[in-house]
C-alpha cells in the first residue's frame, strides 16, 4: 500500500500513510479516536473510495469492490459487530465461506470455529441477532476466520468481549498466524497490541507517526507516547 | 436497614428474572446502585448484563423482581418517564442521532427532558467540554469515530442532569490514555451526587473508579465487593479475568 | 368581434373561403382513462371539420379546431379552458364525462361561450349540472337503457338478473332505468349483484350459476372491467343472454372470449358498415381511410354532431354570444345529425329519444339487429 | 458560535439570522415566481393558481413527514376532508339537495360564508388528523406508510358510496363558486410556509426531529415520539385540510376519485423532488414541477424555436415528466435541495459546500460521487447508509 | 352457493394476491424498495401473453417471462442498482415515477383500448367437481402459489446463492465484506420478481382475457399493502399478507350484504390498519421493537 489518502466530503481522514505487510506477518495499527485506523482499514477493502495505491501480492487492487478484493485474499472484520441479526448463526458462519477461493476443508474449518468458540456451537440454531453484544462479536470473528484469506484485517476485534474471550480471540489469531496468514490488527490497547504484532504503526490524524517493535512495549515512554500520538 | 435515608438515594433491582424464549438471560440479580458512588458491572460475555440496564431503564420489563428508584417502584414505569425523573443511560450499540450534530445530539437530550433552550445550550456547550469533543461539536455524528461516539452518548446522558446513570460500554473503543481521562470524567460525575452504574470489560478502568463491583455470570449475581476484594478472588479469574485480564491488572 | 390577432392571421392566410377563419377549442383527452373514450369522436370531429370546410365552412369562415389533448390530467382542464378562450375559440368542445370536464366548462360558462360534450349520456350536462351553455351530443342513457329493457322484453326474456358497475352514475342509471321499465313492462328482477371497474366477479358468477337461471342479463358496464364480467360469466358455464349499453360498445374487448355469442349492445351506431343510416357507413369508411383502423365505438358519431350542431346554432343566432346559441339550441327543433334526430328544450340539453341500434356479438365483431326507437322514455330517481 | 465548522461537517444550529433567512428565501421565491407568472397571461395564472395549491399541500406534508422523517400517504384524505367540508358548506342549498339527495339534512341545509368554510376545513383536516393520529403513529417507516394508505382508501370509499354525505357513486359535488384569485391563494401559500417556518422553531419540532435520526435513544432522552408525531401529524393535516378548501375552490368542481393515489404521489413527488426534509425543499420541489409540467404544455402546443416549431405529443409530455423525475432522483436521492433549508451563501462558501454534508441522511460518501456505481465505494458501511433500518434491533 | 365453493374462490384469490405480494416483498428485503412499478413487470407479461397466444402457449408462456424478467432487469441496472443507497421513500417514489411512465409507453405502443387474446381458455372454464362448479383456474393458482413457495424458501434456506440474497437483504454492506456479488444477487432477486410477475400476469390474463395499460396496477396496490402487514422486510412472511388481503377481499365479497359490498375494500383496509396499529412491524413478524444492546 502506498500513499493511501481518503477523504470524507472532502476532508481528509487519512492523509498519503505507506507501509507493507509482509507474507505472513502480523502488524498493528494504533492510535488515538479519529486517527483514521478504521478509514484505512476501509479503504484497503474497497469500502470507502480512496486515492492512492494498493496492492496485494503484487497486483493492484485499488478501488476494487470489496466483493472482488475478498476474492484476491484481502477479508475483514469491521468495527462492531455487523453480523446478519436475523439469520441463524449457523447461517452467518456459512456467509463466511462465500468469499472463499478454495472449498476444500471447508466443513472442517467450520467445525473449528465452533470449537473455538463454544458459545456458537450452543447457540447454532438461534437468531444471531439476540445474541449478546460480546457473543455477536465472536461470532463476526469466526466468520471472517472462515474465509482463509492471505491477509487477514481486524478492526478493534476485542471491542466489546470479556477478557476470557479476549484471549480466545487472540489465541485463535495466533493460530491463523502459524498457519501463514498476514494479520493487520487495529486495536485500543496499545501495549497488548505492540507485544502481539511483529511490528505496529501509530496512526495520527491520518499520519504514521511511530513505528514500533514488541520490545517497545516495555518502554515506558514510547509508550507514553504511542498513547499520546506524538 | 437504615431504611428511608438509604431508600431515597438508591437505584435498586431486586430478584430480577427475564427469560428470552428459553433462554434465561437474567435469573435473580439484585443491585443497588447509590447516589454519590460508581458500582462496577462486570461479567462474561452474554453474562446479562445490558439486560439488566434494559429492565432498569425501563426499555425493557423483568418477568419477576422489582426495580425502585429512591424509594418508589418503578418496575413497570417506561423509559421516558424515567428519564424525565433523573435516570439515564447510554448504549452499548451508540444510537446517537445520527443526522444531528453533536451538539444538536446534547441539547435534544437537555430539551427533552424539559429544560431551557438557552440552559439546553449552555449544558452541551459544557457538556463538550467536560468529555474532550468540544472540537466536533458541529459534526455530524454519523461520521464520528468510534470512541467519540461513545463519548458522545456520555455527554447525551449526562444532559438530562441525572440522578442515576447507566453506562453500557461507555469507553470501548478509546485508548489508553483516554480512558484514564474518562475514568476521571466518572469519578467527578459520581462526585457531584450521581449514582454510576458502570459497564465495561476494561478491569483497569473498573478497578481504578468502582466503589463497589458486582459481578453477574450466566444471569446470576457471582460476587460483589470492593475492587480489593474483586481482584482477590480467584473463582473471578477463573470465570472472567483469563489472561488477558490479568495482564491489564499486573500492568 | 376578431381581435388584432385573429386579423393577423386572416392576411396571413390565403385560404379561399371568403370570411377567415373561426376557432373551435376542444379539451379532450387521447391518453389516460379517458382515453378511448374520447379518441373516436375526437378522431372523427377532425374529418368533419374538413368536410365542412371544404362545404364552405361555418358562415363563410373555415373551421379551425384549436386541440388541447389533457391525457386526463385533472388540473389540466382550467387552465386549457382558459388558454383557448383566451385565444379566441368560439366554442369550446370538451371530455366525455361531466365531472372531469366539468372545471373547462365553467370556464366556458363564466365566458359566455357554448360548450359541449360529445358522448355524455348523463342529462346531467347542462341545466341540471348548473351549465346553462352545455349541450352534450350523446344519446342519453333515459333513452338507452329503455331500449335495452323494450329489446330484451320483447324477445321474449322475461327474467333477469342485474349487474352493476358502482364506479360510475351512468352505470347505475342504466340498470336502474332498466329496472323500472322492465318491470313495468311485466319482468321480473331475480337478483342484483354490484361490482367495481376492474374487479374480478367470480364470487357473483357462482352465485348466478348456483341461483335460479335468469332467461337474460343486464351487465350495466364498461369496458375492459365489464368485459371481464362478460368472459367469467361465460366461462363460469353461464350461457343466459346478455345485454349492454352503450359502454361496452365496440369489439376490440371479444378477442378474449372466443365464442362469445348472445351478447347485445344497444349504442349509438353500428359501426361495421351495416348501419341502415348510408352517411355513418360512410362517414366510418372515411375514419377508417384516414386512422387506418375504423372507429372502435359507435359513438364516434358524436364527433361530427358535435361540429354540426354549432354550425346549425351559430347559423340561426348569428353570433358566438354563447346565451344567444343556447336559446338556438333550445328552440330550433329537431336537428338532423350524424348520430341521429336530436332535439333540446330549455331544461334538457341532450336528446334521450334517438332511435338506437341494437347489436349482436357474431364471430368476434358486432353486428345490426335492428333500429329501435324508445317507446317510453324513462327515467332514473 | 453557530459559525464554528470545525470538523467541517455538520451546520451548526443556525442562529436566528441565518433562520429567519431560511424563511425569508422561500417566501421572496414564491412571491417572484407567481409574480411572473401572472405577468406572463394566458393560461399561466390558471396553472399557477393549481400550483399554488398543491404548494399548500406539500407544504404541509413536509410538516410531517419532513419533521418525523416518517411516510405518509394518507394526507389527501385530509384534502378530502378539506375539499369536502368546503364544498358543502358553500354550495347552493338548492343544488346540494339535488346532488345530494339522500345526504343528511343538515348538510342540505347549511351553507357558510367562504371564510367561515375555509377555516371549517382547516379546523375539519386537522381534527381528522388527530383523531387517527393515535392510531397510526405506532407505526414507523413503510408500514406507518401504509396504514397511511389504507386510511386513504378508506375515506375515498366512504366518500364514493355513503350517500349521507356524497353524491351517489363516486359523483362530484359541483357548483362551488370562484371567488379566489390568484392573490388570494398566494397569501394562504405564504401563510403555509410561515406556519411550517414557526412549527420548526419549536421545541416539539426539534425533539420529532431528533427521534427522526434515532427512535431507540429518543425515550432515553424523555422525548415522546409519539406525542410530538400526533402534533405534526394533526398540524399538516389542518395544512392538508386548507389545502383542500383551497382545491376545491379552484377546481370547482370536486369527486373522490380525484382525491386518491395519483394525486398522492404527484404531491409526494413534488416533496421527494425538492427534498423532504427541509421547508426549502417542498417548496422548489413544486416549483420545479409545476414549471416543469407548464414548459411541457407549452411545448406540447407547440413552441417556435428558431426555425422550427417543436411539438411534445400529450403522452411524450407525461413520459418526459416521469423521467424527469427519476433522472433527478437518480442525481440527487435527497432531492433538489438535499433536504437543507435555504441559505444565502457567498459563491466560495458554496463550492465549499460541496463538501457538507447534508443535514439529512448521513453519506458517507456523497452523493455526487455516484457516477460509477461497480467501484468499490457505492455501499458504505455506516448501517444509517441504509436508511431506516436500525442496525441491531432484534425481530 | 355453497361454502366450500366460495372457499376455493378466497384461496385462488389469497394465492394470487400472494404472488404478487411475494415478488414485491423480495426485491423490498434487497432493495428497501417498494417496488410499485411490479405492477408494469405483470403488464408487460400480460401484453406478451396476450399479443402472441396465436403462436401457441409454447411460444407466448416462455416469451412471457422473457418479457417481464428482462424488463425487471432492465429497471434494475438504468435505474435502481444507480440508486443502492437512497432511502425508502425516494425509491418509492422513483419506483412510482417508472411505473407512471411505463403506462404512458405501454398506451402509445399499445393503444389505449385492451387487447385481446384467449389465454388458455381450457383453464378458464369451470368443471363440476362434487355439486360444485369449479374453476380449473382457481386450482391451478393454488397449486403455483404453492410450488413457488416451496421452491422459494428451498432456495433462500438451503442453497448458498439464496443465503447470499438474505445476507444482502439484512445488510447490504457486511454482505459484500464477505464476498456477496452484490450485483448478481440483486439482479437475481429483479429477476426472480420478474418471474413471479409473469405467473400472476398469465393468472390474471386467463381471467380477463384483456390487457390495458394500467392492467397491474390494482393489483400491485393490494399485493403491496398486504406485503406489508405480513412483514414485508422478512422474506416469505409478505407473501402471507397478499395471501390474506386477497382472500379477506373474496371473502367479504361473498358474504357481505349486498348493500354493504361497495365498502368490502374499505373494510379490508379497516382490517389492514388494525393490524399495523397492533403489530407495526408486521403481522408475522415476532416481538416489540427493543433495544439489543
Ligand atoms: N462517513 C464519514 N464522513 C465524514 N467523516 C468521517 C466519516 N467516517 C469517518 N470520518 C472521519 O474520519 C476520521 C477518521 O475516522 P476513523 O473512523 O477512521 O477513526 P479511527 O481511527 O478508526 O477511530 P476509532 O478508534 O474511534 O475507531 C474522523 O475524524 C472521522 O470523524
Ligand atoms: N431480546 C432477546 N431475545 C433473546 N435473547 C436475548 C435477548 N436479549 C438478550 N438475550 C440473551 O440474553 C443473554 C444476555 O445478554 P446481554 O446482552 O444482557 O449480555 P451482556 O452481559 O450485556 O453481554 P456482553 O458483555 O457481551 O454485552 C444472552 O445470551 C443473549 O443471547
Ligand atoms: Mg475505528
Ligand atoms: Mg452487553
Amino acid at each position: 500500500m502506498d500513499r493511501l489518502e481518503v477523504r470524507y466530503s472532502g476532508v481528509p481522514a487519512v492523509k498519503g500513510i505507506s507501509f507493507t505487510v509482509g507474507r505472513g506477518e502480523t502488524v498493528g495499527l494504533i492510535g488515538p479516536n479519529g486517527a483514521g485506523k478504521s478509514s484505512t482499514l476501509q479503504a484497503l477493502m474497497g469500502a470507502v473510495r480512496c486515492t492512492g495505491d494498493v496492492r496485494l501480492g503484487g497486483a493492484d487492487i485499488t478501488g476494487l469492490a470489496p466483493e472482488t478484493v475478498i476474492r484476491r485474499g484481502l477479508a475483514l472484520v469491521p468495527e462492531g459487530r455487523h453480523i446478519f441479526g436475523d439469520l441463524s448463526v449457523r447461517n452467518n458462519l456459512r456467509l463466511g465461506l462465500v468469499g472463499r477461493r478454495d472449498r476444500a476443508g471447508a466443513a472442517e474449518d467450520l467445525e473449528a470455529v465452533l470449537e473455538l468458540f463454544p458459545i456458537l456451537r450452543e447457540f447454532a440454531d438461534r437468531t444471531a441477532g439476540l445474541l449478546s453484544g460480546g457473543q455477536q462479536q465472536q461470532l463476526a470473528i469466526g466468520r471472517a476466520l472462515l474465509a482463509r484469506p492471505d491477509v487477514l484485517m481486524l478492526d478493534e476485534p476485542s471491542l466489546g468481549l470479556s477478557p476470557t474471550a479476549v484471549d480466545t480471540v487472540f489465541e485463535a489469531l495466533e493460530t491463523v498466524r502459524a498457519q501463514g496468514t498476514a494479520v493487520l490488527v487495529v486495536e485500543q490497547r496499545a501495549e497488548f497490541t505492540i507485544a502481539f504484532a511483529d511490528r505496529t504503526y501509530v496512526l495520527h490524524d491520518g499520519e504514521i507517526t511511530l513505528e514500533l517493535t514488541p520490545e517497545a512495549a516495555d518502554d515506558e515512554a514510547l509508550l507514553t507516547k504511542a498513547y499520546f500520538g506524538s | 436497614m437504615s431504611a428511608q435515608a438509604a431508600m431515597t438515594d438508591t437505584l435498586a433491582a431486586s430478584g430480577i428474572t427475564r427469560s428470552f424464549r428459553g433462554v434465561k438471560a437474567l435469573s435473580g440479580v439484585d443491585l443497588a446502585v447509590t447516589r454519590g458512588a460508581v458500582l462496577g458491572l462486570i461479567g462474561p460475555n452474554g453474562a446479562g448484563k445490558s439486560t439488566l440496564v434494559n429492565i432498569i431503564s425501563g426499555y425493557d420489563r423483568p418477568d419477576t423482581g422489582t426495580v425502585t428508584m429512591d424509594g418508589t417502584d418503578v418496575t413497570r414505569t417506561d423509559a421516558r418517564t424515567k428519564a424525565r425523573s433523573g435516570l439515564a443511560r447510554t448504549f452499548q450499540h451508540g444510537h446517537t442521532y445520527h443526522g444531528l450534530s453533536v451538539r444538536e445530539n446534547i441539547e435534544v437530550a437537555a430539551l427533552g427532558t424539559g429544560r431551557r433552550r438557552a440552559e439546553a445550550r449552555r449544558r452541551a456547550e459544557e457538556l463538550m467540554e467536560r468529555l474532550g469533543i468540544a472540537d466536533r461539536a458541529n459534526q455530524m455524528a454519523a461520521t464520528l469515530p468510534h470512541g467519540t461516539e461513545r463519548r458522545l452518548g456520555v455527554a447525551r446522558a449526562l444532559a438530562v442532569e441525572p440522578r442515576y446513570l447507566l453506562l453500557d460500554e461507555p469507553a470501548a473503543g478509546l485508548n489508553e490514555g483516554e480512558i484514564g481521562e474518562f475514568g476521571e470524567v466518572v469519578r467527578s460525575i459520581a462526585a457531584a451526587g450521581t449514582g454510576v452504574l458502570l459497564i465495561d470489560h476494561n478491569i483497569r478502568l473498573i478497578m481504578a473508579v468502582c466503589d463497589l463491583i458486582h459481578v453477574v455470570v450466566q444471569g446470576k449475581s457471582f460476587l460483589e465487593g470492593t475492587p480489593a476484594e474483586v481482584q482477590g478472588s480467584e473463582s473471578l479469574a477463573e470465570a472472567y479475568l483469563g489472561r488477558s485480564g490479568r495482564v491489564h491488572d499486573a500492568a | 368581434a376578431p381581435t388584432g390577432g385573429d386579423a393577423a392571421t386572416d392576411d396571413a392566410s390565403t385560404s379561399a373561403s371568403a370570411g377567415g377563419k373561426v376557432t373551435i377549442g376542444v379539451v379532450m383527452a387521447s391518453s389516460g382513462f379517458m382515453g378511448p373514450i374520447d379518441t373516436p369522436p375526437l378522431n372523427a370531429m377532425k374529418l368533419e371539420a374538413d368536410r365542412l370546410n371544404a362545404d364552405g365552412g361555418i358562415g363563410g369562415q373555415e373551421v379551425e379546431l384549436k386541440v388541447i389533448d389533457t391525457g386526463t390530467n385533472l388540473d389540466r382542464y382550467a387552465s386549457a379552458a382558459t388558454e383557448l378562450i383566451g385565444g379566441g375559440a368560439k366554442a369550446l368542445v370538451v371530455t366525455c364525462d361531466y365531472d372531469v370536464s366539468s372545471p373547462a366548462a365553467l370556464v366556458a360558462e363564466s365566458e359566455n361561450v357554448l360548450s359541449i360534450a360529445p358522448c355524455i349520456g348523463d342529462p346531467i350536462y347542462g341545466p341540471a349540472g348548473g351549465l346553462k351553455n352545455g349541450f352534450s351530443m350523446g344519446s342519453g342513457t333515459p333513452g338507452e337503457a329503455t331500449v335495452q329493457a323494450e329489446f330484451a322484453y320483447e324477445q321474449g326474456w322475461t327474467s333477469a338478473v342485474l349487474l352493476t358497475d358502482t364506479t360510475l352514475k351512468y352505470t347505475q342509471n342504466q340498470c336502474e332505468i332498466f329496472e323500472k321499465r322492465f318491470t313495468e313492462l311485466g319482468g321480473t328482477i331475480i337478483a342484483k349483484y354490484d361490482y367495481q371497474q376492474g374487479d374480478s366477479v367470480r364470487e357473483t358468477v357462482s352465485s348466478v350459476a348456483a341461483g335460479e337461471a335468469p332467461a337474460v342479463i343486464a351487465n350495466c358496464g364498461y369496458s375492459p372491467g365489464g368485459a371481464t364480467v362478460a368472459k367469467e360469466m361465460r366461462d363460469g358455464g353461464v350461457t343466459a343472454p346478455i345485454i349492454s349499453g352503450f359502454g361496452m360498445d365496440g369489439d376490440f374487448w371479444t378477442g378474449g372470449i372466443p365464442g362469445l355469442s348472445d351478447y347485445y349492445i344497444v349504442t349509438y351506431a353500428a359501426k361495421n358498415g351495416d348501419d341502415p343510416e348510408p352517411a355513418v357507413n360512410e362517414a366510418a369508411d372515411a375514419y377508417e381511410k384516414a386512422y387506418g383502423e375504423r372507429p372502435s365505438v359507435g359513438a364516434f358519431v358524436a364527433g361530427p354532431s358535435t361540429l354540426q350542431a354549432i354550425k346549425a346554432a351559430y347559423e340561426k343566432a348569428g353570433s358566438w354570444d354563447g346565451d344567444k346559441l343556447t336559446t338556438a339550441l333550445e328552440t330550433m327543433g329537431p336537428l338532423d345529425l350524424l348520430a341521429g334526430p336530436t332535439e333540446f328544450s330549455t331544461d334538457l340539453h341532450i336528446s334521450v329519444e334517438r332511435p338506437m341500434r341494437v347489436l349482436v356479438v357474431k364471430d368476434g365483431k358486432l353486428a345490426f339487429v335492428e333500429e329501435r326507437a324508445p317507446e317510453k322514455v324513462t327515467f332514473a330517481g | 458560535m453557530n459559525t464554528d465548522t470545525s470538523g467541517g461537517h455538520a451546520p451548526a444550529r443556525p442562529g436566528l439570522g441565518t433562520r429567519l433567512v431560511a424563511l425569508a428565501g422561500p417566501l421572496v421565491v414564491v412571491y417572484v415566481w407567481i409574480l411572473l407568472a401572472s405577468l406572463m397571461g394566458g393560461a399561466l395564472p390558471v396553472q399557477a393558481e393549481y400550483a399554488l395549491v398543491n404548494l399548500v399541500i406539500v407544504v404541509g406534508l413536509q410538516i410531517f413527514i419532513g419533521n418525523s422523517g416518517v411516510l405518509s400517504f394518507g394526507h389527501v384524505a385530509f384534502v378530502a376532508v378539506g375539499a369536502w367540508i368546503f364544498g358543502l358548506m358553500v354550495i347552493d342549498p338548492v343544488l346540494k339537495a339535488n346532488l345530494l339527495s339522500n345526504a343528511f339534512p343538515v348538510l342540505i341545509d347549511t351553507q357558510l360564508p367562504l371564510g367561515t368554510a375555509v377555516v371549517l376545513a382547516l379546523i375539519g383536516g386537522g381534527v381528522f388528523a388527530a383523531v387517527v393520529a393515535p392510531f397510526l403513529m405506532r407505526a414507523n417507516g413503510l408500514q406507518a406508510g401504509i396504514a397511511t394508505f389504507a386510511l386513504l382508501l378508506m375515506v375515498g370509499q366512504v366518500l364514493t358510496y355513503w350517500t349521507k354525505i356524497a353524491p351517489p357513486s363516486g359523483q362530484s359535488m359541483v357548483g362551488i363558486p370562484n371567488s379566489l384569485g390568484l392573490q388570494q391563494l398566494l397569501f394562504f401559500a405564504l401563510a403555509a410556509i410561515v406556519v411550517s417556518w414557526l412549527y420548526q422553531q419549536t421545541r416539539s419540532a426539534r425533539l420529532l426531529r431528533a427521534s427522526r435520526e434515532s427512535l431507540i435513544a429518543a425515550p432515553a432522552s424523555g422525548v415522546n415520539v409519539t406525542w410530538h408525531r400526533i402534533v405534526a401529524f394533526a398540524l399538516s393535516g389542518a395544512v392538508a385540510g386548507l389545502g383542500g378548501a383551497l382545491w376545491a375552490e379552484t377546481n370547482r368542481v370536486v369527486q373522490a376519485s380525484q382525491l386518491g393515489i395519483e394525486f398522492t404521489f404527484t404531491l409526494i413527488a413534488m416533496l421527494v423532488l425538492g427534498g423532504r426534509q427541509s421547508l426549502w425543499g417542498a417548496v422548489v420541489g413544486t416549483i420545479t414541477y409545476s414549471v416543469l409540467d407548464s414548459a411541457l404544455q407549452l411545448f406540447q402546443g407547440g413552441v417556435v424555436l428558431g426555425p422550427v416549431i417543436v411539438t411534445v405529443p400529450e403522452g411524450a409530455r407525461l413520459i418526459v415528466l416521469g423521467a424527469v423525475l427519476v433522472l433527478v432522483l437518480l442525481l440527487r436521492p435527497e432531492g433538489i435541495t438535499g433536504g437543507r433549508e435555504f441559505a444565502l451563501r457567498r459563491p466560495w462558501d458554496r463550492l465549499a459546500g460541496r463538501g457538507r454534508v447534508r443535514t439529512g441522511r448521513p453519506a458517507s460518501i456523497p452523493a455526487e460521487t455516484s457516477a460509477s456505481q461497480d467501484t468499490a465505494a457505492d455501499a458504505p458501511l455506516e448501517g444509517a447508509a441504509r436508511g431506516g433500518r436500525t442496525d441491531d434491533v432484534p425481530a | 352457493m355453497t361454502n366450500v365453493q366460495a372457499l376455493i374462490d378466497a384461496i385462488s384469490n389469497g394465492a394470487l394476491y400472494g404472488l404478487a405480494a411475494l415478488g414485491i416483498g423480495l426485491v423490498f428485503g434487497v432493495m428497501r424498495l417498494a417496488n410499485f412499478a411490479h405492477g408494469e413487470l405483470i403488464t408487460i407479461a400480460a401484453y406478451t401473453l396476450v399479443l402472441t397466444w396465436h403462436l401457441g402457449p409454447w411460444v407466448a408462456l416462455p416469451l412471457a417471462l422473457v418479457a417481464s424478467v428482462v424488463l425487471a432487469l432492465l429497471l434494475e441496472f438504468a435505474v435502481f442498482r444507480r440508486m443502492r443507497r437512497a432511502n425508502p421513500a425516494t425509491l418509492l417514489i422513483a419506483s412510482f415515477g417508472l411505473s407512471f411512465l411505463l403506462q404512458r409507453v405501454y398506451e402509445i405502443a399499445f393503444g389505449n383500448n385492451v387487447r385481446t387474446a384467449p389465454v388458455a381458455p381450457a383453464l378458464a372454464r369451470s368443471v363440476e367437481i362434487g355439486g360444485m362448479r369449479v374453476q380449473m383456474l382457481s386450482l391451478v393458482t393454488i397449486l403455483a402459489a404453492a410450488i413457488l413457495l416451496l421452491a422459494l424458501h428451498q432456495f433462500l434456506n438451503r442453497s448458498s446463492l439464496g443465503l447470499q440474497v438474505q445476507a444482502a437483504s439484512a445488510d447490504f454492506a457486511t454482505a459484500r465484506l464477505l464476498g456477496v456479488r452484490a450485483n448478481k444477487v440483486i439482479a437475481l432477486t429483479f429477476g426472480i420478481s420478474g418471474a413471479l410477475a409473469a405467473v400472476v400476469a398469465f393468472v390474471l390474463t386467463v381471467q380477463t382475457g384483456a390487457v390495458a395499460p394500467t392492467f397491474g396496477v390494482n393489483i400491485t396496490v393490494l399485493a403491496l399493502i398486504g406485503a406489508v402487514i405480513g412483514g414485508i422486510d422478512k422474506l416469505g412472511t409478505s407473501l402471507v399478507g397478499g395471501f390474506l388481503v386477497g382472500f379477506a377481499s373474496s371473502a367479504l365479497t361473498t358474504y357481505l350484504p349486498s348493500e354493504a359490498v361497495n365498502f368490502r375494500n374499505a373494510f379490508v383496509f379497516a382490517v389492514v390498519m388494525v393490524i399495523l396499529i397492533l403489530k407495526p412491524s408486521g403481522l408475522l413478524v415476532r416481538g416489540p421493537v427493543l433495544e439489543r444492546a
